[in-house]
């Protein structure tokens, strides 16, 4: 492996001596990734695990432009409804073997099938093969963010062998072979997921950049260790016991900012958001919604959840607020209104009658909670029987998928590379079906230019609002907290430690 | 024997117990003095709750770890004073120089170990035995006292053995040691004539041989008349009257012993017919009277009896009386008259 | 003494039978399937029905039964939808940890509180059986979740002297399997020795007033014998009890230590299979626990026999 | 003689001997064997014998408390050996026992009154004034005072104890009870209280009692018959004159001369040599072989048959002529 | 124990008086009983009290002033959403005494009952015993979530399911302390004197186990109170705003090493309140048990 090799030199030139870099990176993640499984499953850890095992084609740099990492390029056919893609030669997977168009084909198929992004946008394309290095992508529907979407890092397209694929079940995968940086070399459930870096590792051109461009394996071995105490983490990451210590509770920022031993990444994160049910009783009435609306004090509830005004953001956008595309602030006047008054007058108008509403919520997401706990307080303020049910994890999803069962709960959804990928636009998800949305996502894909869909998307969030369907709370960042001497982390949409050292 | 008796083994002076009962301190046992000779067997009888047992344990001072309990007088073993020696260094005359077979073998054997364990126990602390050794004296001790397959017996827990039995272990396990002095308190209660006349035996054996002093306790009168050189009868913490054995049963002076040796069902009484008893009963340790404590049962009792305290008259050597019967000549007059 | 073992093991048949079918229907009952866990918290609910659909849980309550309990027959205890292996190996694997915890945090607990309760029972009323006292309450009372946390801080934070957190298999040598699990064990055994430490001198305080005490002491033996021997040993069935529970209750109540201090163990996977509702887990792991409580019973039920022949099994 | 109050027939009651190895078969010993008796309404049954002679086992049967292995115990021509716990309980009220050591079997927990009257209440009587005044009653018959009645147990002496234990089976007017060893523990003068109170209640009440004792004295005394037990079953019977005019047992006799009498000096007592053995179910012979002066050839292998030697008088040896 | 006085001579009424006068002064010869008792009326008033006398409302948030230190208008300090915490304190009384005193009392007299006929007939033993084999395997977080499916939130899923946690044990401490006093012989004496079953069990085997159990409960009680919260982050307890000790000392954690007094206070109510508690047990059993006296016990 002289790719192996070279990344191994050169992390050693970047730390100035190789001696004086761990061979080991010890990253304390909270909890047991369900599955080593990226293509089917929504989940930061599995993602972030993911992202250093296994490639797609395309990836987002940096600057979130889709760009090929296992692909070499592509061309789309004149009516946008075929993408040939030519794939790198001599990528090899960890298992040895090389690359070919049957294993992305069996792997992409799948993709499309068992990713919920995917499927919702892109559902019905298929990809087929042309020859041992090409493919055809046969897509649904002409639009112009196809690449987009398969370069998105969440339920990211992962390449597998196409054994694999095959030997798949419903719970996912069970080997886990790509062709990434590192390979799987150990995972003790519940304990600990261990990397070592892929010897005959063949890295895309190109600066690093994002998830895409050179990838090095600069720590030779990277242990995830499964710590679901996030005081346990951070005393873990204070003692030296883990190098990185990941979703730190931002309670204990100012804390751990003071520790002169270690450096805190603030990230962006995403969206916490308040879903409210549209179907049922007096849910079912768009006043009484907005008199909710009226009543949220997002200051105060952002504050409860978040614990320092520096590491969230208040803004009525859906999407992340820097994105140049689809960051925008359309239908702020509902957001953040701070008018238990105007609430109340809504209420009076809306017939309300003091009618039960539940918040359900659950404990083991402690910002989602407290969040709720803030906005029952409110809504008692504004003269709604506001309750909170509290459950686990599971129940409470089983609670929050039945629009019976809840009438409003908060959850946090981490930002999206396109809206149209929002949960709240799916049916399934707090029950919103109404066909302004299904006209909202047609507009913003047939759309001609990025000015248009841009447009198109701030008409949908505007009729999130006035709909009282949703709103956003805030902005959330994740903070991690990394010891001083490690060098080279970087951050898009998940923590990247390829490039990553530590001093001893 | 002449000789020994110039020495005294254990000597008694004044010994006052008191316990405290609703903040006062009420005297179990109340100025007692006697004297134990080296070989000498001494008995000591008297009604329930006189203080028998009390007095008994406060010479190896027992009550002292676990009640509050407070010591006045004299209590010299070979001239030291017991009463004023540390705790701790009571060990090396507990079961070594001074032993005692408790009154109620029942409560007083650990039920948890073997008879054998806590037999051999004492003779491996005291006489530095190997545990093979102590096993094998304790298989003789228990066959000293009749104790059927020994052997087995000494496998035993306590609660597989008859009352009998029990008691039987206590006095193995009391004098497995030798001990210069004996306490017994009621050992043959639960005894049969049989074993009791074994034990007896056994008792007078090592007091021969060995020169063991007994401090005997018991109600059995014929037993007290078996073994004891002397007696002592005690009355609600008192001694009231002490004589030589012979001496105290063909003439015994204080009313109170005159009653008891009355109430005796020997082999004599007539049967079918009420046993004559002292009358009335033993007053608490709270009212105890001002004068003389049997006043209360006497039925010579007069003013002075119930006002002053009896002095001990010596009314023949060594044969001692407290009574106000036999204070005084004119005393003395009025009783024979009525 | 065998036919006895045997048959407290036979009567144990029923009582497995039993908890497994209340565990099941339990499990049946509670909302959520391995789904939700599998998919994660934006999954949507048609996903999640029908991936459960797949893993046969929308299937009736009996036929789910009946198909564990046949293949229980089988000897096959079920796969976890997670770890990706079979029920039985997972809990081997899982209760190596738990055991040596256990155990270790058993004999912590011991060293600290029998002394302790001894030493409050003989000295009786003084300042020092108050301490011990006030302490013990002070251990059972403080949550044990934030004693782990002063632990970790102190020791592990502070001093450097422990690991906060984390597991080293026997495997890796002895110092180092103790070295991780003492934090762990320490948190433990003070809250278990809380208790034991009130069991002790309440059952001391019984015994030390009994009249064969004073038999003892007459035989000249030193204090500390006379309660070593007669006292403690008249009170074991009581604190026999107690630790056999404690034992027990170390066994279950590992929970918060082992979640906290990231130890692989029994208590972890009883967590995490409840919130992932991996049935099989659940079940396989309660029928463990059960049957290790039966055996922890039985043991205590038979040294009650080695203290205390009255209670020696058989008898009458 | 169908009016037997107590007629006791082939009782035996056999204990594990040894009680090392978990593992081992177990050996029994037979703590009571073969024994026969019959006490009548009134009577006095005086049962005497060498400690762990199965005097206490036979008592606790009569009473229910040991299960007898086989043999019948009948009471007023009911079998009551055979018993379920329910069935048995209204017969409670008229079968007592004394025990021999007071202090155990008292609840220490709660005072002398309340332990008396708990006894009268669950006989029946529900008035509270009533209770206390018969427990004064009997306090008083025993030679306890009033201020006995807040007394705990532990706070009497030996005798006193005793004597509660004695009020605890007279209080609810049995017509038997079983006393073993009651005044064992006692001092002369209570121990003469007692007894008096004993033959006074016996003619009163027509109370029969089985009494267990060790003083050959009392047992003389009290007794209208007596029975000498010997490792496990009755040696000889017969009533209290016959016995102590002519005692024909060589057990028997040792007894006697062992019996202390402060007003008999002298008579040098003879210890009985041998070793006593232990009686497992397959023994045979005499029992009383091994220490029998006048044991011949034919009491090692065969047991004596208890047998009526004179009108009224039984006895088992072989060296008895009728 | 009172008695008519026309059944009763002058004496014995004299002694009466007596025994009065020394209950009286048993009851004040044990300053732990005094300061148990005390300490915990005192908790349960303030618990009772507080509440009614004042008027803020204690899941009244103010978001801007979370996390003060105590003093400044906020006896306590307030917690992470700006609440006041001392009057959280003093709700949250109210729900850990009962849900610990339920807990407490539950499974002590459901244990002591098992306990109790499980040690005195033997066959119920064998079934008794094993049952409990069985339910104290079964976790109570399952318990509990299995509890609020079928009975919805509320604080009675938390009882039954501590309750079922807690009750084998105690049924086994029961169970050997009984075995151990059933072979007294005053209980073969009361069989004798025609006792029923029930009676020999409750009268006199019963106080008996008094001791072991006292302190099981006071240990159970502070378990149930700490257990509540890790119930109630399932939802299986007090629903969510309300405060309870357990809850406000479990959602402490995140915060107290910015904000101790968030576990200091809550924590030492719960210690007081043990505390108290615990000399009560203790004092209550001294002052029962006949052979204490004034502190000391006789022999
Ligand atoms: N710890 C104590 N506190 C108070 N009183 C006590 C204590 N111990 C013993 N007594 C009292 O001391 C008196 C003497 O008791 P002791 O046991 O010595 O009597 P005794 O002569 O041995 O009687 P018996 O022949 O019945 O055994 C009794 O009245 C008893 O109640
Ligand atoms: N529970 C038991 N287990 C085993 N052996 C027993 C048990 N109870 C009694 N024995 C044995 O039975 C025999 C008879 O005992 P029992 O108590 O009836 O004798 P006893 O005649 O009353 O003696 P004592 O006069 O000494 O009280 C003894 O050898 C004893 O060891
Ligand atoms: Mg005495
Ligand atoms: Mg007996």
């Amino acid at each position: 492996g002289c790719g192996g090799g070279n990344s191994d030199s050169g992390s050693g030139g970047s730390g100035d001596s190789a001696s004086k870099n761990k061979e080991e990176l010890h990253v304390a993640i909270s909890a047991n990734p369900p599955s080593l499984d990226p293509q089917s499953i929504n989940s930061n850890i599995v993602g972030g695990i993911g992202v250093h095992v296994y490639e797609p084609l395309f990836a987002m740099n940096a600057d979130y432009e889709p760009t090929p990492v296992l692909a070499e390029s592509y061309e789309v056919s004149d009516d946008g409804m075929v993408y040939t893609i030519k794939l790198r030669q001599g990528v090899k997977f960890h298992n040895g073997e090389e690359m070919t168009a049957d294993d992305v084909v069996a792997s992409m198929n799948r993709w499309i099938e068992v990713s919920a992004k995917a499927n919702t946008l892109i559902g019905g394309s298929v990809f087929e093969k042309v020859d041992d290095y090409t493919v055809n992508l046969k897509v649904n529907q002409a639009s112009s963010d196809i690449i987009m979407i398969l370069a998105s890092p969440i339920q990211a397209a992962a390449i597998y062998p196409a054994e694999v694929v095959e030997s798949a079940t419903a719970e996912g995968i069970s080997e886990y072979i790509g062709t990434g940086p590192y390979k799987v070399s150990e995972w003790k459930q519940d304990q600990y997921v261990k990397l070592e870096a892929y010897e005959d590792y063949q890295p895309s051109e190109g600066e690093a950049s994002g998830l895409a461009g050179e990838k090095q394996a600069a720590t030779p071995t990277i242990y995830y260790d499964v710590v679901t105490d996030a005081s346990t983490r951070i005393a873990g990451v204070q003692s030296g016991e883990y190098d990185i210590s990941e979703e730190i509770p931002i309670d204990n920022y100012e804390d751990l900012s003071s520790d002169n031993g270690l450096t805190l990444k603030v990230d962006r994160g995403g969206t916490l958001n308040l879903f409210l049910d549209t179907t049922e009783g007096v849910m079912a009435n768009q006043t009484f919604r907005q008199a909710v609306l009226a009543a949220l004090n997002c200051d105060d509830i952002m504050l409860a959840a978040y614990g320092n005004p520096d590491l969230y953001e208040l803004n009525a956008s859906w999407s992340d607020p820097t994105d140049t595309q689809w960051g925008t602030d359309e239908g702020s006047e509902y957001y953040n209104q701070q008018d238990t008054e105007k609430a109340k007058e809504l209420l009076a108008e809306a017939g309300y009658n003091n009618e039960k509403v539940v918040l359900v919520t659950t404990q083991d997401y402690p910002e989602m909670y407290n969040a709720t706990l803030v906005v029952q307080e409110e809504l008692k303020q504004a003269g709604i029987n506001a309750e909170v049910e509290t459950y686990d994890f599971s129940t409470f999803m089983e609670h929050r998928s039945d629009p019976q069962q809840f009438d409003m709960f908060i959850t946090s959804n981490s930002y999206n590379m396109l809206p149209i990928q929002l949960s709240v636009l799916d049916s399934g998800w707090a029950g919103l079906n109404a066909p302004e949305v299904t006209e909202g996502i047609t507009a913003i894909r047939a759309a001609s230019s990025d000015e248009e869909a841009a447009e198109a998307w701030a008409d949908l969030q505007t009729f999130l609002y006035e709909y009282g369907a949703a709103t956003v709370l805030g902005h959330y960042t994740g903070v991690i907290a990394m010891d001083k001497g490690v060098t080279g982390y970087d951050y898009l949409r998940f923590p990247i430690y390829w490039n990553v050292t530590a001093s001893e | 024997m002449e000789e020994k008796k110039n020495e005294t083994l254990l000597e008694i002076k004044e010994l006052k117990v008191s316990f405290p009962v609703h903040k006062k301190w009420l005297p179990a046992v109340d100025g007692v003095s006697l004297e134990i000779h080296p070989g000498e067997i001494t008995g000591i009888v008297g009604e329930s709750g006189s203080g028998k047992s009390v007095m008994s344990q406060s010479i190896l001072r027992l009550r002292d770890h676990d009640t509050a309990v407070r010591y006045e007088g004299e209590i010299l073993f070979e001239g030291e004073n017991l009463l004023q020696k540390p705790l701790f260094r009571m060990r090396d005359i507990r079961g070594n120089q001074i032993s005692v077979i408790f009154q109620d073998p029942l409560n007083s054997l650990s039920p948890v170990h073997t008879v054998g364990n806590q037999i051999s126990e004492v003779l491996i602390l005291h006489k530095q035995l190997s545990k093979e050794e102590a096993g094998k004296r304790s298989i003789q001790m228990l066959k000293m006292t009749g104790i059927p397959d020994p052997e087995a017996c000494m496998k035993k827990y306590p609660f597989e053995l008859s009352g009998g039995m029990q008691q039987r272990v206590m006095i193995a396990m009391a004098l497995a040691c030798e001990p210069k002095l004996l306490i017994a308190d009621e050992p043959t209660t639960a005894l049969d004539v049989t074993i009791q006349e074994q034990i007896l035996h056994l008792i007078r054996d090592l007091n021969e041989r060995l020169g063991m002093s007994v401090l005997f306790i018991t109600h059995d009168m014929g037993v007290v008349s078996r073994i004891c050189h002397s007696v002592k009868v005690m009355y609600l913490g008192q001694v009231v009257e002490e004589a030589q054995t012979q001496e105290l049963f063909e003439n015994p002076c204080h009313p109170y012993t005159q009653g008891l040796l009355a109430c005796i069902p020997h082999l004599r009484v007539e049967r079918g017919k009420e046993l004559p008893v002292i009358q009335g009963s033993v007053p608490s340790l709270s009212n105890i009277p001002e004068g003389c404590h049997f006043c209360t049962r006497c039925r010579l009792a007069d003013d002075t009896c119930r006002n002053c305290p009896p002095p001990l008259v010596e009314i023949s050597p060594g044969h001692k009386v407290k009574c106000w019967k036999y204070a005084d000549g004119a005393k003395e007059r009025e009783v024979t008259a009525s | 003494m065998l036919k006895y073992i045997l048959k407290r093991i036979l009567s144990l048949i029923p009582v497995l039978f039993v908890v497994s079918c209340v565990i099941f229907l339990v499990v049946y009952m509670i909302p959520g399937g391995p789904a939700t866990a599998l998919l994660g918290m934006e999954a949507t609910p048609d996903q999640i029905d029908a991936l459960n659909a797949e893993l046969g849980f929308d299937r009736p309550f009996l036929v789910q039964y009946v198909d564990w309990f046949t293949n229980v027959l089988r000897g096959d205890w079920g796969e976890s939808y997670f770890l990706h292996q079979t029920v039985t190996s997972a809990i081997a694997e899982y209760f190596v940890p738990t055991l040596s915890l256990a155990v270790f945090a058993q004999i912590i607990a011991l060293i600290l509180s029998i002394p302790l309760g001894i030493l409050a029972a003989y000295k009786r009323g003084t300042a020092l059986d108050l301490t011990c006292v006030t302490a013990s309450l002070l251990g059972s009372a403080l949550p044990g979740f934030l004693l782990s946390m002063f632990l970790m801080l102190f020791f592990g934070v502070y001093l450097h002297w422990f690991p906060v957190a984390g597991y080293a298999a026997l495997s890796e040598g002895l110092g180092e399997h103790l070295r991780y699990l003492f934090l762990p064990a320490l948190s433990l055994g003070i809250v278990q020795a809380a208790y034991l430490t009130r069991m002790t001198r309440s059952s001391l305080l019984e015994t030390l007033y009994k009249n064969y005490i004073q038999t003892a002491r007459a035989k000249g033996l030193k204090e500390k014998k006379v309660v070593m021997k007669y006292a403690l040993k008249n009170g074991a069935p009581v604190i026999l009890t107690a630790v056999g529970q404690s034992f027990g209750s170390l066994i279950t109540g590992t929970i918060v230590t082992e979640t906290l201090f990231n130890i692989p163990g029994l208590g972890m996977l009883t967590l995490t299979s409840i919130n992932r509702r991996d049935v099989f887990v659940i079940q396989g792991v309660v029928i463990f626990v059960t049957l290790l409580y039966v055996i922890v019973n039985l043991i205590v039920d038979i040294l009650y026999g080695f203290t205390d022949p009255r209670l020696r099994p058989g008898r009458k | 003689m169908s009016e037997h109050l107590l007629e006791i027939k082939n009782l035996k009651k056999t204990f594990p001997l040894r009680n090392g190895g978990w593992f081992g078969k177990k050996e029994r010993m037979c703590a009571v064997d073969n024994l026969s008796l019959t006490i009548e309404k009134g009577e006095t049954y005086g049962l005497v014998g060498e400690s762990g002679c199965g005097k206490s086992t036979t008592g606790r049967m009569i009473v229910g408390l040991t299960k007898a292995d086989s043999g019948s115990i009948l009471y007023e021509g009911k079998d009551i050996s055979k018993m379920s716990e329910r069935e048995f309980r209204p017969l409670r009220k008229e079968l007592q026992m004394v025990f021999q050591n007071s202090l155990s079997a008292l609840n220490p927990r709660l005072r002398i009154g309340e332990i008396l009257e708990e006894i009268l209440q669950i006989h029946g009587e529900q008035d509270k004034a009533k209770r206390r005044k018969r427990v004064l009653e009997v306090l008083e018959k025993v030679g306890l005072s009033e201020e006995h009645y807040f007394r705990f147990p532990h706070e009497l002496s030996g005798g006193q104890v005793q004597r509660l234990g004695i009020a605890g089976a007279l209080i609810i007017h049995p017509k038997l009870i079983v006393c073993d060893e009651p005044v064992s523990a006692l001092d002369v003068s209570i121990q003469a209280q007692i007894l008096n109170m004993l033959m006074n209640l016996k003619k009163e009440l027509r109370l029969s009692l089985l009494f267990i004792s060790h003083d050959i004295g009392v047992i003389r005394f009290i007794s209208d018959r007596i029975g000498v037990m010997y490792l496990g079953t009755l040696v000889e019977e017969t009533d209290t004159e016959t016995l102590f005019a002519n005692p024909l047992h060589p057990y028997t006799k040792t007894l006697f001369a062992a019996i202390p009498d402060p007003y008999i000096q002298g008579g040098e007592f003879q210890a009985l040599t041998g070793e006593q053995p232990v009686r497992t179910e397959d023994f045979q012979g005499c029992a009383f072989y091994s220490r029998c002066p006048y044991a011949k050839e034919i009491c090692k292998k065969q047991a004596p048959e208890f047998r009526e030697v004179e009108p009224g008088h039984k006895a088992a040896c072989h060296c008895i002529e009728k | 124990m009172l008695i008519r006085r026309k059944s009763i001579s002058a004496a014995s009424e004299a002694i009466f008086r007596e025994q009065r006068t020394l209950k009286k002064e048993k009851l004040l010869a044990n300053p732990a009983l005094i300061i148990g008792f005390v300490g915990f009326v005192l908790i349960v008033l303030l618990a009772v009290f507080v509440p009614i006398f004042n008027s803020t409302d204690p899941n009244a948030m103010e978001v801007t002033k979370r996390l003060q230190p105590p003093g400044d208008g906020y006896l306590f300090g307030t917690d992470e959403f700006g609440r006041d915490l001392f009057v959280r304190v003093m709700y949250g009384a109210r729900v850990s005494l009962w849900v610990g005193g339920c807990v407490a009392i539950f499974s002590c007299v459901l244990g002591t009952i098992i306990g109790i006929y499980a040690s005195y007939f033997k066959v119920l033993d064998q079934i008794l015993m094993r049952i409990c084999d069985g339910l104290i395997a079964i976790p109570g977080i399952l318990l509990a979530i299995a509890l609020i499916a079928a009975l919805g939130t509320s604080s009675w899923n938390v009882i039954l399911a501590l309750t079922i946690v807690y009750t084998p044990s105690v049924a086994r401490t029961v169970r050997v302390s009984a075995l151990v006093i059933k072979e007294q012989a005053y209980v073969e004496a009361a069989k004798v004197q025609g006792f029923s079953n029930f009676r020999i069990l409750w009268r006199m085997i019963l106080p008996g186990v008094i001791s072991p159990l006292t302190v099981q409960a006071s240990f159970i009680f502070a378990q149930a109170i700490i257990s509540e919260a890790s119930l109630s982050f399932l939802g299986a307890g007090i629903p969510a705003p309300a405060a309870s000790w357990g809850n406000m000392l479990e959602s402490s954690k995140m915060v107290f090493s910015r904000a101790p007094w968030t576990m200091i206070c809550p924590g030492a109510a719960v210690i007081l309140c043990v505390l108290s508690l615990n000399l009560l047990g203790d004092g209550l059993r001294d002052y029962l048990d006949p052979k204490v006296k004034g502190g000391k016990k006789k022999a």
